[in-house]
């Protein structure tokens, strides 16, 4: 079973829940792993329950493995998290789409302002924006969580045209973004990866790209008041002060 | 075609600073792979005296361009004023024009999978100012021309400098105003 | 599409009017400033790099901390965390050795802009500290130029279209000036002669009527034997000499005494009729201009050359002439406020009691940092602060440097990327570029003074030197009051009004920092140095024979002091220049240069390649008693059968640096104004062999 | 030096294999009834596939295959455009001997009917006729295609491709791999005069082409990029191995083919025609590897 095959609101939910967590998981860093391993351990076992992705729950075995684990094993995760995607040293896979899809390798490329443009039709905005650059891994994910989020909204007040007004825009957001360069970085840490967890990650990550499948119709816009929840797993959107 | 503009680098006051190079790359924020524009270090063995002399050599906006001629989508087009223009939407990556160019300036870009090269910054002429590169070159040595009988008479105007591939290949719209050494007095 | 003006920073002749071109907060190009008269719009191949190092993906991010050092095991801090760390750490030294002098700073020339002295600043404000005090780059030479006119001054390079007759002394403008060539081009149009005196054959050195290649380190032997011939010809200009030098009847004594053409010509390698040659037609042009390079005074008597260079300067009458001088470079531009570098210490600091009794901090060489450092005993040096430095890298002798911070307690530095000086520190605090701060540079070379804007925000969490300082202020005391007398407030654009005084403002013609925004203003002040004939020395005249130098155990006049002699064990001379991709270790490692240049080599005479058996290409392991580096051959006549070159350069992903091999020799002259003599930078020798 | 292209080598060789196939079938069926229905449908069936393979691997040479098509579009000077353009008719007409070989089923099955012989002669005849026409078109096209593809690499900015040289080669691989392959595929369904032929042909084509290429490399070294070339051959294993198992060995091989017609020669023509292949493969690699272009010579 494949996600929107299947769009019910549990479905969407699951789904929800795993881009939050992962967003999540970037967002708050190598240093809160403690935090944020098991929330993704948990939505990743329920996408495993509700969708049955296959080898998902290889990874998911070592998620669990390691959300069990002690100090140390926490500190040897966070340096490899630093390694790979924040630094000093260059990291091996920046989490940033623009470093990724444009070819100069650069960050604040043109694909970070499409996507802050994306944001701002929803009325939203990066938090950092201007600083850290808006197609931040987080943020993109926070970002279609938003989406779906939206069309589970709509589905409840059985709003359909906005259900597939969101639908659409979510699909486009997968499309132009995320879908694009998810898989690829992926990759990177795939085979850069030098413990359990980031090779799990790598594969949940692939797992996601996977089960969407591709769909490009064109949204007709209309824009509604922004609805981002100020609960704590979102931290990297915010209303955009100046559309309100 | 009424006419064809081209380079005229003047070896004697060219140091080989690489300003053009980079201005190019500047200009048009190229990848890092190509280089649209490249100085090359002469061999020293070919002057009376060793010493460091250079050339800068983007496309020649050839008179007779291989790369055109060879190229299977018609990516490649001349100007009215003899540039040769490149068109990335149409390239499909053959790379067939890098073989045939005897100066390798069409670069193939492995990130974009396409080939690139210089358009003599034909946006940039169109609206009367300099290429970037001859803009950028700080001991003037680097200039437009437009490629004339009259220019080639002039004392002093070469086509070729030792070390090119023969102009006869593709009659590139490049001219040398050749290097000039001066007395050495060295130790070996 | 929205632009800003911008001055390059970097520590450079040139020092660039840029305008950044800004579209959605986003850099898209950088373009010299058509209203800057000495750059003229154009930058330099380093200089259209920029939008490459602003969004490389490499930069340093965000305030890191690395447990234990060295160990690449790096966490993220957040700034409070990183700040308190280091104020905690700065009040634990000071307490536990009554004083801050445990704490050393080492800041020199990554960014030369005006705002950046808040560095010293920071220091100054936390109490007494010990300094890395001197420069590496030129100090012999300044001392020179300080025993024989009371300062470096120089001509505006500007003015060099009127010059008749140019020796450039070991200055490869090409690579690190490349400005003036169109002033030097305009002058030999009209047909000045171009004279280049280098042991390289540079890139400026191929361009020039006569090159000369030198013995390395005997420029003064050859500028004596000018002087001799000048004066038996009697070219010499006496009313200039006598009505405005010291001691130069003295020197001429010493010239008929001592001084032979034979010898001259036997010492430096230059043929007899050469000497004479360049000697005649130097005295008897007029104007003739010297400019005198950095790499001729890195040697142990560098600063003694120079001064010979000097009165020949002042013999021939062409000091103080416009298209004369002798050209070194120049400070008159830099009567800034220095706001931000000017900060009592707190009450009741505890400070270094200096041999004149004065208490004040405790100022250790720059030039042998790695031993000055180690050597302190009273305090200890506990932690070091580096900004704008990466003495990892440029430092001579980096095994002695890798050994000095492993026995360091506490490392910070701040830097945009991760260099061998971050790779070994505990606390790594992202550095903004100059497009992210708004600051004033001056140059020590034209007369040219731009101002900087913030043309984009700051990217990540990367902060100025000055907003670092205040932050840290600002937590010192919350943990303690007082200990800290660093401002607490201020926008980046108010720090950089608070260096402006009428002086400046004056000497640019202008009422007000905001003026500057319209374009870079040039100095009212004379083209040709000296003119006016106020020399400042204590005698205000050109002191040839300076007691100052003799009081610092010199030589009281411009005589000949023997050269360093090539060891037998290491019978080949390492010259290790400056890079044309790099400035020292900034550039090299952003993509373009990694695909315009990839890697380094090293210039070898195929005649020594023969007797060594190295081909083109080959590796070469080049060694001494310090350590080795390898690096790849490339055979060439441009350098001579006993010297060897390699640009100094930091690359990315890769260990090559020239200074594993260098030996901490210093130069002969420096203390007198820059507080340390230099260091002999090009007196390295070493062996070599296929690797 | 090139660089080595296998989507290049796999187009230019299996194509060349391809119409070689074709045109072996053509020469047998120049007059009626020698060409067996059931080799016919056989090579046929061969040689497209390949033609299809051949196709398809060139697209993997390109940074877009999406865009193949637009290669159309410079036929005015192109000969990249030429080749695509010619190969892709070739490619329709051998659709159209595909339908032929799936007609010709029915018209055979008449000749087991002794009662309707004439007729069957008689039509037999005919399709002959027709199918030795549909044989010859696109042999014609595609050997002019294989021309066109030759005629890319000459170039002159490549003096080792600037002449006859890369037009024969190619020739030559399609004459040669053409009839070892249909000697392969023939087997007993040819007659002993038409394996005689073939056998014959082989041999021909292997000694020209080895005759040719000396030739060839004793005029390379005239240019400096030539000589390069010529010594990286000489230099290269690859290339003896290539004169091995591509000139030598199928040499001797034919030779005792031809003189000993009597033992069965299935495995004997199916080694040679496998040597063959991997020499001529080999000898593309090279034709690649060794490309020298004039170019700019300075140190950095």
């Amino acid at each position: 079973m494949k996600f929107f095959e299947d769009s019910s609101s549990q479905a969407l939910k699951i789904h929800c829940e795993l881009l939050l967590s992962l967003s999540q998981f970037f967002a708050k860093g190598g240093e809160k792993l403690p935090h944020t391993l098991s929330p993704l351990l948990k939505s990743c076992l329920a996408v495993d329950n509700h969708f049955k992705p296959d080898q998902l729950y290889l990874s998911n075995e070592v998620l669990a493995n390691y959300s069990q684990a002690n100090g140390e094993e926490y500190l040897l995760m966070l340096y490899e998290f630093n390694r790979l995607f924040v630094g000093p040293r260059a990291p091996v896979a920046p989490p940033y789409e623009s470093v990724h899809l444009n070819t100069d390798h650069l960050v604040m490329g043109e694909q970070t302002l499409t996507v802050r443009k994306l944001y701002r039709r929803e009325n939203l905005q990066a938090v950092w924006q201007r600083h850290e650059p808006d197609d931040f891994i987080a943020t993109e994910l926070e970002f279609a969580a938003y989406l779906l989020s939206r069309i589970i909204e709509a589905q409840t007040v059985r709003n359909n045209a906005k259900v597939q007004l969101y639908k659409t825009l979510y699909d486009e957001f997968w499309d132009h973004h995320l879908g694009l360069w998810l898989e690829t970085f992926a990759q990177l840490v795939a085979q850069s990866a030098k413990h359990p967890v980031f090779s799990a990650l790598s594969s949940i990550l692939s797992t996601l790209s996977k089960l969407h499948p591709s769909n490009t119709k064109e949204a007709n816009y209309e824009t509604f008041a922004p609805q981002i929840s100020r609960r704590s797993s979102c931290c990297c959107l915010q209303p955009n002060p100046i559309q309100l | 075609m009424s006419k064809q503009l081209g380079f005229l680098h003047n070896s004697e006051k060219c140091v080989g600073c690489r300003g053009c190079e980079m201005a190019c790359k500047n200009e048009y924020q190229i990848d890092p792979i190509p280089q649209w524009r490249k100085v090359f270090q002469l061999r020293e063995d070919d002057f009376s005296l060793p010493s460091r002399m250079f050339i800068s050599m983007a496309c020649n906006h050839c008179a007779h361009p291989e790369c055109l001629r060879v190229c299977p989508v018609e990516a490649y087009t001349k100007r009215d004023d003899g540039i040769v223009v490149h068109d990335p939407e149409r390239c499909i990556g053959c790379r067939l024009c890098t073989m045939a160019c005897p100066y390798d300036r069409p670069q193939f870009n492995p990130a974009k999978k396409k080939v690139e090269k210089c358009n003599l910054c034909y946006q940039r002429i169109d609206q009367g100012e300099k290429p970037a590169c001859v803009a950028a070159c700080i001991p003037g040595a680097l200039a437009l021309v437009e490629i004339t009988t009259s220019l080639d008479q002039k004392t002093g105007v070469l086509k070729t400098l030792p070390g090119l591939p023969s102009p006869q290949i593709t009659t590139p719209s490049l001219r040398f105003v050749g290097p000039k050494q001066g007395k050495q007095i060295r130790r070996d | 599409m929205q632009t800003f003006r911008n001055v390059c920073p970097r520590n450079c002749y040139d020092t660039c009017g840029m305008i950044t071109y800004v579209q959605d907060g986003v850099l898209k190009k950088v373009e010299g400033d058509p209203k800057h008269g000495y750059t003229n719009g154009k930058l330099c191949l380093k200089g259209y790099t920029y939008p490459r190092r602003v969004y490389s993906p490499d930069r340093i991010k965000y305030p890191m901390k690395q447990s234990p050092r060295g160990s690449g095991n790096w966490t993220r801090i957040s700034w409070d965390e990183a700040i308190d760390t280091i104020a905690k750490k700065i009040l634990d030294l000071k307490k536990r050795y009554g004083s801050t002098l445990p704490i050393c700073l080492d800041k020199y020339s990554g960014n030369f802009g005006i705002v950046h002295y808040g560095v010293e600043g920071t220091m100054s404000s936390i109490g007494y500290t010990t300094r890395a005090v001197g420069t590496p780059c030129w100090p012999a030479g300044i001392d020179a130029q300080t025993y024989d006119f009371g300062t470096l001054y120089s001509n505006d390079p500007e003015d060099m279209v009127n010059t008749k007759y140019l020796i450039l002394w070991g200055q490869n403008a090409a690579w690190t000036a490349i400005h003036s060539f169109p002033f030097i081009n305009q002058a030999r149009e009209r047909g000045t002669k171009l004279v280049v005196i280098d042991p390289i054959l540079t890139s400026t050195a191929s361009k020039a009527d006569l090159y000369i290649q030198i013995n390395p380190s005997t420029d003064g032997a050859l500028a004596l034997g000018m002087a001799r011939y000048i004066l038996d010809n009697n070219w010499v200009d006496w009313e200039y000499a006598r009505a405005n030098s010291l001691g130069f009847d003295e020197w001429v004594n010493y010239l008929k005494a001592e001084i032979t053409l034979e010898w001259a010509s036997e010492k430096t390698g230059v043929p007899k009729d050469i000497i004479m040659e360049i000697a005649r037609e130097y005295a008897t042009t007029k104007p003739a201009s010297m400019w005198v390079g950095y790499g001729m005074q890195r040697h142990t008597n560098g600063g003694q050359n120079v001064r010979i260079i000097d009165a020949l300067g002042v013999m021939t009458g062409n000091v103080g002439k416009s298209g004369g001088g002798v050209n070194y470079g120049h400070l008159e531009t830099w009567g800034f406020n220095y706001n931000a570098m000017v900060n009592s210490a707190p009450q009741g600091s505890k400070g270094f009691v200096g041999p004149d009794g004065k208490v004040g901090d405790r100022s250790i060489n720059i030039n042998n940092f790695a031993k000055d450092v180690s050597a302190q005993s009273d305090p200890p040096v506990k932690m070091l602060w580096l900004a704008c430095r990466n003495p990892g890298s440029q430092d001579p002798d980096t095994h002695a440097i890798e050994k000095m911070f492993a026995s360091m307690e506490f490392v910070v530095t701040v830097d945009s990327f991760f260099n061998k000086t971050v790779e070994m520190s505990d606390i790594v605090l992202p550095a903004t570029t100059h497009f992210e701060d708004w600051d004033v540079m001056a140059s020590y070379w034209h007369y040219w003074v731009g101002i900087n804007q913030r043309a984009i925000d700051p990217l990540f969490e990367s902060k100025s030197d000055v907003e670092i300082a205040i932050e840290l202020s600002q937590k010192m005391n919350a943990l303690q009051p007082g200990s800290c007398t660093f401002p607490t407030s201020g926008t980046p654009e108010e720090w950089l009004a608070k260096e402006f005084n009428p002086g400046i403002q004056q000497m640019l013609g202008i009422n007000n920092y905001k003026e500057l925004l319209n374009g870079p203003r040039k100095a009212k002040i004379p083209a040709a140095a000296w003119s006016d004939g106020k020399f400042r020395t204590p005698s205000k005249k050109i002191e040839i024979h300076s007691d100052l130098a003799q009081k610092n155990g010199l030589p009281a006049l411009p005589i000949w002091v023997e050269e360093m002699k090539t060891p037998e064990k290491y019978p080949i001379r390492f010259m290790t220049p400056h890079p044309q991709h790099a400035l020292h270790s900034q550039f090299q490692n952003l993509d373009w240069m990694m695909t315009a240049n990839p890697e380094p080599k090293v210039e070898i005479h195929p005649v020594l390649a023969a007797k060594y058996g190295i081909a083109e290409g080959a590796m070469v392991k080049i060694y001494n008693d310090l350590g080795s580096i390898t690096v790849k051959a490339h055979l060439t006549r441009t350098t001579s059968p006993n010297v060897i070159v390699s640009y100094e350069s930091w690359y990315k992903n890769s260990n090559f640096n020239v200074n594993y091999t260098l030996k901490a020799t210093p130069s002969d002259m420096g203390k007198q104004a820059t507080g340390n003599d230099g260091l002999a930078f090009h007196d390295n020798f070493v062996m070599i062999e296929r690797a | 030096m090139g660089d080595w292209e296998w989507p290049l080598i796999l187009f230019t060789v299996l194509g060349q294999i391809a119409i070689g196939i074709i045109l072996m079938l053509w020469w047998l069926a120049r007059d009626r009834a020698h060409l067996d229905g059931q080799l016919f449908k056989r090579g046929v069936k061969v040689s497209g596939g390949l033609l299809i393979l051949a196709l398809l691997a060139s697209l993997f040479h390109l940074g877009h295959p999406d865009a193949a098509y637009r290669a159309l579009t410079h036929l005015s000077t192109s000969w990249l455009s030429r080749e695509i353009l010619l190969f892709l008719l070739t490619f329709l007409a051998w659709i159209n001997l595909y339908r032929q070989a799936r007609q010709l089923s029915s018209g055979h099955a008449l000749r087991t009917d002794s009662a309707t012989m004439a007729v069957a002669e008689i039509e037999a005849g005919q399709q002959t006729n027709s199918l030795s026409l549909g044989l010859g078109i696109t042999s014609v096209l595609g050997l002019s295609g294989i021309a066109s593809s030759a005629m890319i690499y000459v170039l002159p900015r490549v003096p080792a491709w600037n002449n006859v040289g890369p037009v024969l080669f190619f020739l030559l691989t399609t004459g040669l791999l053409g009839a070892l392959c249909t000697l392969a595929l023939g087997g007993k369904l040819l007659q002993n005069t038409q394996k005689k032929f073939l056998l014959k042909w082989s041999l021909a084509c292997t000694s020209v082409s080895l005759l040719i290429y000396v030739i060839y490399g004793s005029m390379l070294s005239v240019s400096i990029e030539g000589a390069a070339s010529l010594t990286f051959l000489l230099n290269s294993p690859l290339f003896w191995a290539r004169a091995l198992l591509g000139w030598f060995a199928p040499l001797l091989l034919l030779l005792s083919l031809l003189k000993r017609p009597q033992i069965d020669q299935t495995h004997l023509i199916l080694t040679v025609t496998l040597l063959a292949g991997v020499g001529e493969i080999l000898g593309r690699a090279l034709f690649y590897l060794s490309a020298t272009g004039i170019q700019i010579t300075a140190l950095f």
